[in-house]
């Protein structure tokens, strides 16, 4: 499968830190370090997974994408336009370009509106067509996500759908607009087995068929590489490991990575070999600069991971990762 | 959380229940006291700032005047003083005597608690009793019981206004008054001083105020008047005390007369509580005349009613039958002149009556007539052609504009439901003659800020509920020196010849020569109607039978200094119980 | 820690909150018409000696001086001078405010236990007769219009039964004896206290009971209380142990929050059962348009509220662990 | 028929009718209201109160002398029991206190809807407002609605009607609109919140909605059952002050509210001699109040159980 | 050793529109010591099937039929009192969210030794003490976070608290209804080696509940595999997951997605909106069964026993068995 090499969106040293939310009594915040100092490429016309445990920031960087968000530091490129300058029509410009699809596929869709109401939406806000064409195109994109005939779901409300069902009508209010760019957010993780994969067809479909550039985030590592073109692993806000999703999978570099495979269960291997790169017992966290995965690493030496933050290094074919060891 | 949710509510309502049944049956223990209702709370202690009934309830047993009226006459006669004063018209002279009479606290009343009564009341201005002690020049001590007071000019309420007012201790006031006469603001220091145990020369003094509650009032050993006999009354007091308890509502403290909680409500109760009270064999009800005039008044500084026209129309649409007979139920009397009927002397009867007593259509009848002679025209008149009585509708004024709306206002209906209802009322009957009145009911200090001193109203109903036997006040009301901010001429009535004869009142001393001024000063009110006397209402008061006996009745009530004078147990009927 | 910050800056929260209530009610009273000259209605009162009391009595500085004088005078705990009673706000207030506390809080805190624990227990018989009949009772009573009730509990419990005494807080006759001992007095004010207690009891509870009773059914549906149940445990330590309390934090707060609608049906209560407590003296200041004692016991009544609410922060911080720590 | 699980229930609802299916939403929600006692009476008590204040017409018409404010008979000047031409007897002077009665019924209704009503409308718009947009918006209205909160609105509007005189009814409609809703708008805030979190919001912002088409689109219709449902407790609550009000003696004298009806007969001093006249106007009160309630309380169980907190 | 044997359980909730069958007549058996996997999508009726072992399933729900045997006793027949003796002491339950099941406003430790003393009153309470440090000693949480409340742990740690409080009473059958669903998938690893590891000490057995094929494959001895509220394989895992027969395991089975990208997953049935069963007695997987044939139109399915270990619900076992 060929990317062309051309790049559609950049991230550029991002940072961005949450602070905890002043509930009902905490008025003190806690800063969670989202993003630190994140670089990333997305070419034209791929799907690139990103693969993290929660809290990794993952989700944050499909928002910063988006501009959901804004990153503390660090800018955004969007066909080498920094997204962060974006006012009034080029924004609304740019929100037709980007898309994203959520996680919960039963809080993505607004309980009040019709799956017509939902998917048009988008057209009425950009003022895309009158009201027939506007039908034609919601019918186009239902019938993309494979609800079909869609004039039996136009009138549905979204508790009268499953959750498959849901999570087509969301991306069909993502492709409506006919975007360069889509954001999935882990879309399949409320999701049964079996729905998944027709979720995912779905995705390669977008692709192969629209050519959407797709940054999809999972939590997993199998879904990432049965769908995904190229695989980036995040850990706590650093890119770990970044590469062609075969690359990635069969020849781990990074111990975390590793170690994220081995916690896979081995249902329907024949090899069950183990790369047994987690720490049984943690280390001590270490007040400032570090590895990220040094307390949990197992092949990490004192006196080089724990005073060092490493950097993304390339290794060979587009595969690269960031640790000393490697 | 977990601590409080475990506690035994059961324990707890039992409890509650048992302390119930045993208060519910607790003994009583009582002895000759007097248990008085008040329908709120006096708002001071100290008589110069008193202005409102309940205080003055309370200090009309505690500062007593030198003279007061009498029960049957309504005379004065000497009460602190020992006889009528002697005149000397040369010197423009009273003389006054007082009487041998003691303080609460033991110490003699002499001349000079007189004469510094009359300085206080003169250097500070106070503004209750200034305006009766201007003409008096100066008062001088004779001796130990003789006063004298010097007049500027003939006064003819000197008698009756200012020597009925209280006289106070000197030794209870000279400190105050030093430490007042220092400060940026001596009068706002006197009225505001907060007087905790009273010393008075009255039948009682007070023991304890809880505030809130009550008043206990116990019997001054030191009373002048105990044994002796005025007007025909060998006075006591007879009663160990009083208590004065405050209710907040009348219904209540109705409730606490049948249940026998008080002996007395000294409050005028509604008519409503009649039907059902005189049936009750525990309680006896009096009737009283009172010196209470209520009216409408009106704004004759601007349209509309700077028309008297319109001011007559008015009087002769009001039916006073329907206001004494279904919202005074009876109880009080309908009224004409500016002068209570009740005050027999001075009350002229001969005024204009604006049709009493006639039926509706007559009254709309005469008031369109008076309308349309005066030029006022209508989209639909309420007369039509044949005569026939229909609603009015689109008075114009005989300029030819349209009739402005205009408010009556009145007091609250729960400060005074009769006044208020009355709005209402009157508010229907101009509109039969298409003139657009709306009664408003406003709350009675603003009510009193805008007529007496904003001046930007067209009507109102107010009423005096205790107006002074001397009539005095209708040079007040009306004379044309008051007309301006917080002045007492409210309508805004200038008229020379009524100021003139107003003038003569004021200096006339011999009765029947005033008389006969004040009965021209009414007959022109009458005339020229700056107010609508309305109605007098009866005063109803009841009491508990059995426990008390020997109320005085009198104008303005059984509670009087009389009858609490004059009270004894009964113990016979005590004994039989 | 991190609670006495919160709990800091909540103060200073309410604080400013005070100072803004304690502006508006000062110019509002300014706005007003009528002083308590024109209420003095003696007609042998000279204009003269009107506008003499008048200046006597400061009313005629302009507004902003009169706003630093109050202001001033606020922080020497100076509220001024009562028009009507002509004596020192203050004074009034402090005389007034015991009987208040004891009718208010009693009734707060009686209603708020047996709402909670009557709502328990028509929670945990959902749908069942008992649950019916105790929600709709509740109902009822919370609708009930408070002074009609209270004067229909006066007429039944106080004159046709005579139980109780009519109203006030205190009989004459026993506090006038010198040798009352201090339990007379006291059991005498108890039953005073009874029939408006009651009434304000049952208009309360039945609200604090409906709040309790679904916060209680949010509760049951929890995870926690099915574990409990796994565990074996008793149906009543379930109950008790498990499920009130975290089903009362809500009605806690549900209590604050509605304080200052409570205090309405108080100061009714207390105009009823003529209970002198502040909200009467206010219903009267309003009515006597006494404006400084009006001014003073609403501002009371504000700060009242204000700290309530503030304590119930604390209380809730107690009761709850997820905010403590 | 058979399906499996609770979680199929959407499954169940697969088979109706694609079309009108909104309704049919609506429908099932009043099935349930309806299978509900509470909600059943509430709205039985409600309709009888509705049909007193259409027939508040009618007795004027009758004869003037039912006129409920100013008409009296004139055979009668005092507070008479029932009889055959005063079904429930008459007041002091003489006007009949069924027609008071009817038109009190038309005075709860116009207060309280209208009062709830406003109050409800600025709580909602106030709380969305302050729950999308946040920060110093959020800090500006939250403690504005913190200040109102403390000062309990009876008592307001008694200090009110001191400073201004007597208010009309309209003014005391608006007052305590006025000053109830920050209980409102702190519920409908916190579920904005609530909402915002939620990513259809999120995607329409993605889809390039203003924030007012997001709020009149996809927040106000998600709380609006919401707001309805404290619109009937504040429909309660706005009666309740009006007719304590009214009681204290404060309410619109031109107007014949139970309260009204109360005061007269607590003031004339027919408290306790005259229960024809005492009691039917408490009773009113009480009902209608208590009808809202019912109603409000069986709304509140329909509605998702979640979304209710604070009350009073 | 039969140490639980679900005999034709059958359960309904009653609802707005009628009654809805969750669970129709189950049958299994549970050893001592081993550990039996249910497997079956969102909504198949796997965690009503936990809650009427347990006996506590919600108010609208009544199980109309069937027997539950543990320990040659049946449960069923039990009054409120005895099952409350067996429930934690016998059988115990790890929750699927450990951040749900722990009450917030009481500490872990109290609430672990709250399940002791609950079933040994007598028991002093510096012993059950002494038993909670050894329970938190055994799931690895350090003691001195004994007297925190839930809401200071992490989301490991939490599961593990509440493992530890499924083990406080040394119960002989675990009910674990989706203990790793809601956790990283390192997590869930460790998680699922400390439950093999105190599986093998105590000798326990656990009725394994989740939708992850994977995590049974990787933990059970026994699997089951429902659809729509039946049972459709049972069997040895060798068995039902090397030997798929019908056709649902085999969908369920296919839609696992591996690592290797060579074993890319045969594309299951479309999920079309048609309703899912139109006659109760027939097959529940028909409409959407790839090798449905006329008889499974017209007849009920019934048990084939393939192997002794191996039982599957369908009319065309053998057929596919064999073909």
């Amino acid at each position: 499968m060929k990317t062309t090499t051309k790049l559609i969106v950049e991230l550029d040293h991002i940072r961005k830190v949450y602070r905890s939310k002043q509930t009902f009594f905490r008025s003190d915040q806690k800063k969670i370090i989202a993003l630190e100092c994140l670089s990333m490429k997305i070419k034209r016309g791929e799907i690139l997974g990103l693969v993290g445990e929660s809290g990794s920031g993952k989700t944050t960087i499909g928002r910063l994408i988006v501009k959901l968000e804004n990153p503390d530091t660090g800018k955004i490129y969007l066909d080498d336009k920094d997204i962060s300058l974006l006012k009034r029509n080029s924004l609304k410009n740019f929100r037709s370009r980007l898309q994203m699809i959520f996680q919960d596929p039963y809080q993505s869709l607004n309980p009040q509106l019709s799956v017509f109401d939902t998917v048009v939406e988008p057209l009425i806000i950009h003022k895309i067509g009158d009201s027939t064409s506007r039908q034609k195109q919601v019918n186009q994109s239902l019938e993309l996500v494979d609800l079909k005939p869609p004039a039996d779901f136009l009138d549905s409300y979204p508790h009268q759908l499953s959750g498959g069902q849901r999570q087509r009508v969301a991306i069909a209010r993502a492709i409506v607009l006919k975007p360069e760019f889509i954001v999935a957010d882990e879309p399949t993780s409320m999701l049964d087995a079996t729905v998944q994969l027709q979720i995912f067809d779905i995705l390669l479909e977008l692709k192969n068929k629209l050519n959407i550039t797709i940054l999809f985030i999972t939590h997993s590592i199998t879904a990432a590489r049965y769908l995904c073109d190229r695989i980036a692993v995040i850990y706590r806000g650093h890119l770990m490991e970044q590469g062609p999703a075969q690359d990635v999978m069969t020849n781990p570099k990074h111990p975390y990575t590793k170690a994220l495979i081995d916690a896979h269960p081995k249902f329907g291997y024949a090899n069950k070999k183990q790369y047994k790169t987690l720490l049984k017992t943690q280390r001590e966290p270490v007040n400032g600069e570090c590895c990220p995965f040094f307390i949990r690493c197992e092949i990490a030496k004192m006196g080089v991971c724990d005073i060092k933050t490493p950097e993304l290094k390339k290794k060979h074919n587009h595969h690269s990762v960031a640790c000393f060891f490697s | 959380m977990k601590n409080f949710l475990k506690i035994k509510h059961s324990t707890l309502i039992a409890i509650t229940i048992s302390i119930v049944f045993c208060l519910s049956c607790k003994g009583e223990n009582e002895t000759d006291i007097l248990k008085i209702g008040l329908a709120e709370e006096p708002r001071t202690l100290n008589v110069w700032l008193a202005s409102d009934a309940n205080s003055k309830k309370i200090l009309s047993q505690i500062y007593q005047p030198l003279y007061m009226s009498e029960p049957a006459t309504q005379k004065l006669i000497p009460w602190l003083a020992k006889e009528h004063p002697v005149y000397n018209p040369e010197t423009i002279s009273y003389t006054v005597t007082l009487r041998k009479a003691k303080w609460s606290d033991g110490t003699d009343l002499t001349s000079k608690d007189v004469v510094f009564t009359a300085n206080i009341i003169k250097d500070f201005r106070v503004p209750l009793f200034a305006s009766k002690w201007d003409f008096v020049k100066k008062v001088e001590i004779i001796d130990k019981q003789t006063v004298r007071f010097y007049l500027t000019k003939p006064m003819a309420i000197f008698l009756t206004r200012t020597l009925t007012g209280p006289v106070v201790q000197k030794k209870e006031w000279e400190k105050i008054v030093q430490i007042a006469k220092k400060k940026e603001k001596p009068l706002k220091t006197l009225l505001n001083h907060k007087i905790e145990k009273p010393v008075g020369s009255g039948p009682f003094v007070l023991k304890e105020w809880r505030k809130g509650s009550y008043l206990y009032l116990k019997k001054n050993t030191y009373f002048f008047g105990e044994g002796i006999i005025i007007s025909g009354f060998k006075l006591g007091p007879f009663l160990d005390a009083i208590i004065f308890k405050i209710f907040g509502t009348s219904d209540v403290a109705i409730l606490a007369l049948k249940k026998g909680t008080i002996d007395m409500f000294w409050k005028g109760i509604q008519p409503g509580y009649l039907a059902d009270l005189q049936q009750n064999s525990d309680i006896r009800i009096f009737f009283s005349e009172k010196s209470a005039l209520y009216f409408m008044g009106f704004n004759l500084r601007k349209p509309p009613f700077n028309d008297i026209n319109l001011r007559r129309a008015a009087a002769a649409v009001i039916d006073r039958n329907f206001i004494v007979s279904r919202i005074l139920q009876n109880y009080g009397t309908k009224l004409f002149s500016i002068v209570p009927l009740e005050n027999k002397f001075w009350c002229c009867q001969d005024v204009d009556h604006y049709c009493e007593s006639h039926p509706r259509d007559k009254r709309i009848l005469l008031a369109y007539k008076t309308l349309r002679n005066a030029g006022y025209t209508w989209k639909i008149s309420p007369v039509d052609l044949d005569g026939n009585i229909v609603e009015g509708k689109g008075i114009r004024t005989p300029n030819g504009k349209p009739m402005e709306r205009f408010t009556i206002l009145t007091p609250p209906a729960d400060y005074d439901p009769h006044r208020a209802m009355s709005g209402m009322i009157i508010q229907e009957w101009f509109r039969d003659l298409g003139i657009p009145a709306y009664s408003r009911p406003m709350s009675f200090g603003s009510l009193l800020q805008t007529v007496k001193t904003k001046h930007n109203f067209e009507a109102f109903i107010l009423g005096y509920g205790k107006l002074s036997l001397d009539p005095d006040y209708v040079r007040i009301f009306f004379h044309s020196k008051n007309d301006k901010p917080r002045g007492w001429n409210m309508s805004g009535y200038r008229n020379p010849c009524f100021d003139r004869l107003a003038d003569q009142s004021k200096t006339t001393i011999d009765p029947n020569q005033r008389k006969k001024l004040l009965f021209k000063m009414q007959k022109m009110i009458s005339r020229d109607l700056p107010y609508i006397p309305l109605y007098t209402p009866k005063l109803i008061e009841a009491v508990r039978k059995g426990k008390f006996t020997g109320w005085v009745e009198m104008q303005n009530g059984i509670g009087n200094i009389w009858s609490f004078c004059m009270l004894k147990p009964d113990h016979h009927t005590k004994k039989s119980f | 820690m991190e609670l006495r910050k919160y709990l800091f800056r909540r103060l200073i929260e309410i604080t400013i909150i005070f100072f803004v209530i304690m502006t508006i009610l000062f110019l509002l009273f300014r706005l007003a018409p009528g002083d308590p000259v024109s209420r003095m209605v003696d007609p042998s009162m000279t204009p003269e000696d009107a506008r003499h009391l008048i200046s006597q009595l400061g009313l005629d500085q302009p507004l902003y001086q009169q706003y630093i004088i109050y202001l001033r005078n606020f922080f020497s705990g100076d509220f001024g001078v009562s028009f009507h009673y002509g004596t020192s706000v203050m004074g009034i207030i402090w005389d007034r405010l015991p009987n208040t506390a004891i009718l208010f809080t009693t009734s707060i805190i009686l209603s708020a236990f047996v709402g909670i624990f009557l709502g328990k227990i028509a929670s945990w018989h959902k749908d069942k007769k008992i649950d019916t009949w105790l929600t709709l009772g509740a109902l009822i009573c919370h609708t009930l219009f408070l002074p009609w009730l209270a004067l229909i509990m006066i007429w039944f419990f106080a004159y046709k039964i005579g139980w109780f005494p009519l109203n006030g807080i205190l009989s004459p006759e026993i506090w006038i004896q010198t040798d009352a001992c201090f339990f007379s007095k006291l059991i005498d004010v108890l039953h005073h206290l009874i029939l408006p207690l009651a009434t304000l009891f049952l208009i309360h509870f039945g609200s604090y009971l409906l709040i309790m009773r679904s916060s209680m059914l949010d509760t049951l549906k929890e995870d926690y209380i099915t574990t409990a149940r796994a565990k074996g445990l008793k149906e009543k330590i379930i109950r008790n142990h498990h499920a009130a309390p975290n089903a009362a934090l809500p009605v806690v707060t549900s209590i604050a929050l509605s304080l200052a609608f409570s205090i309405n049906g108080g100061a009714l209560t207390e105009t009823v059962f003529s209970w002198p407590g502040i909200g009467r003296e206010l219903v009267f200041a309003v009515s006597n348009n006494d404006y400084p004692l009006a001014q003073a016991s609403f501002l009371l009544i504000a700060a009242v509220v204000l700290l309530s609410n503030f304590l119930v922060d604390i209380l809730y911080a107690y009761l709850d662990p997820r905010i403590r720590y | 028929m058979v399906t499996n699980t609770s979680d199929s229930m959407a499954g169940a609802l697969d088979m109706l009718p694609k079309k009108r299916q909104k309704i049919s939403a609506f429908n099932e929600k009043w099935l349930i209201f309806k299978e509900n006692f509470i909600g059943r009476a509430g709205l039985i008590l409600l309709s009888l109160f509705a049909l007193m204040a259409l027939l508040s017409f009618i007795p004027p018409l009758i004869d003037p002398m039912y006129h409920p404010m100013t008409g009296v008979d004139p055979k009668i000047s005092c507070s008479v029991g029932p009889s055959i031409h005063h079904w429930l007897g008459t007041d002091f002077i003489g006007r009949d206190i069924l027609s008071q009665l009817l038109a009190g019924a038309k005075i709860a209704f116009m207060v309280g809807i209208s009062s709830a009503f406003i109050s409800i409308v600025l709580g909602t718009s106030i709380g969305m407002i302050a729950g999308y947009f946040g920060r110093y918006i959020d800090a500006i209205l939250m403690r504005l609605a913190d200040i109102i909160m403390v000062m309990p609105t009876l008592l307001v509007v008694l200090i009110f009607s001191s400073l201004f005189g007597q208010l009309n009814i309209w003014t005391i409609v608006l007052v305590i609109a006025l000053f109830r809703w920050p209980g409102v708008s702190r519920v409908i805030r916190a579920q904005t919140l609530t909402l915002k979190q939620r990513p259809f919001i999120e995607a329409a912002k993605l889809a390039g909605a203003s924030p007012i088409r997001i709020i009149l689109r996809h927040i106000m219709p998600n709380v609006l059952p919401l707001s309805l449902l404290y619109m009937t407790f504040r429909v309660s609550s706005a009666i309740i002050i009006e007719a304590a009000l009214a009681f204290l003696g404060f309410g619109d004298p031109s107007s014949v509210s139970w309260g009204m009806m109360l005061q007269w007969v607590w003031k004339t001093g027919h408290m306790f001699q005259a229960p024809y006249w005492l009691l039917p106007p408490g009773i009113c009160i009480s009902l209608i109040t208590l009808s809202f309630y019912m109603v409000g309380r069986a709304m509140d169980e329909v509605l998702d159980p979640r979304l209710r907190k604070e009350d009073d | 050793m039969t140490l639980l044997e679900v005999k034709d359980l059958s359960v309904v909730y009653q609802t707005r529109k009628g009654f809805i069958t969750a669970l129709n007549n189950i049958s299994f058996e549970l050893n001592r010591g081993n550990t039996l996997g249910l497997v079956g999508e969102s909504g198949c009726g796997k965690s009503t099937l936990g809650m009427a072992l347990m006996r506590l399933l919600p108010g609208n729900a009544s199980i109309i039929k069937g027997n539950l045997f543990f320990e040659n006793q049946d449960l069923l027949k039990l009054t409120d009192d005895e099952i409350r003796q067996i429930r934690w002491k016998k059988i115990s339950m790890i929750f699927q969210a450990a951040m749900n099941a722990l009450n917030p406003v009481h500490r872990v430790a109290d609430q672990i030794m709250e399940a002791i003393t609950t079933h040994n009153s007598s028991l002093l309470r510096e012993s059950a003490i002494k038993q909670t440090e050894k329970l938190f000693d055994l799931v690895n949480i350090p003691k001195r976070r004994m007297t925190e409340y839930p809401h200071q742990y992490s989301g490991g740690m939490k599961q593990r608290a509440v493992i530890a409080m499924a083990l406080a009473c040394r119960p002989s059958l675990i009910i674990a209804d989706e203990p790793t669903t809601a956790l990283d998938v390192i997590l869930q690893s460790q998680i699922l080696e400390s439950i093999k590891l105190f599986q093998k000490k105590l000798n326990l057995a656990i009725l394994f509940i989740s939708h992850d094929i994977a995590v049974v494959a990787d933990i059970c001895h026994d699997i089951c595999v429902m659809y729509a509220g039946e049972l459709i394989e049972y069997g040895a895992k060798e068995k039902v997951l090397g030997a798929p027969v019908h056709p649902y395991t085999k969908t369920l089975i296919s839609s696992y997605l591996t690592l290797i990208r060579d074993l890319r997953p045969l594309k299951p049935v479309q999920d079309s909106t048609t309703s899912h069963i139109s006659n109760p007695d027939l097959c529940c997987f028909l409409n959407y069964c790839p090798n449905s044939e006329k008889i499974c139109r017209n007849q009920k399915p019934v048990w084939v026993e393939l192997a002794p270990d191996h039982r599957v619900f369908c009319l065309l076992a053998n057929k596919i068995y064999n073909g």
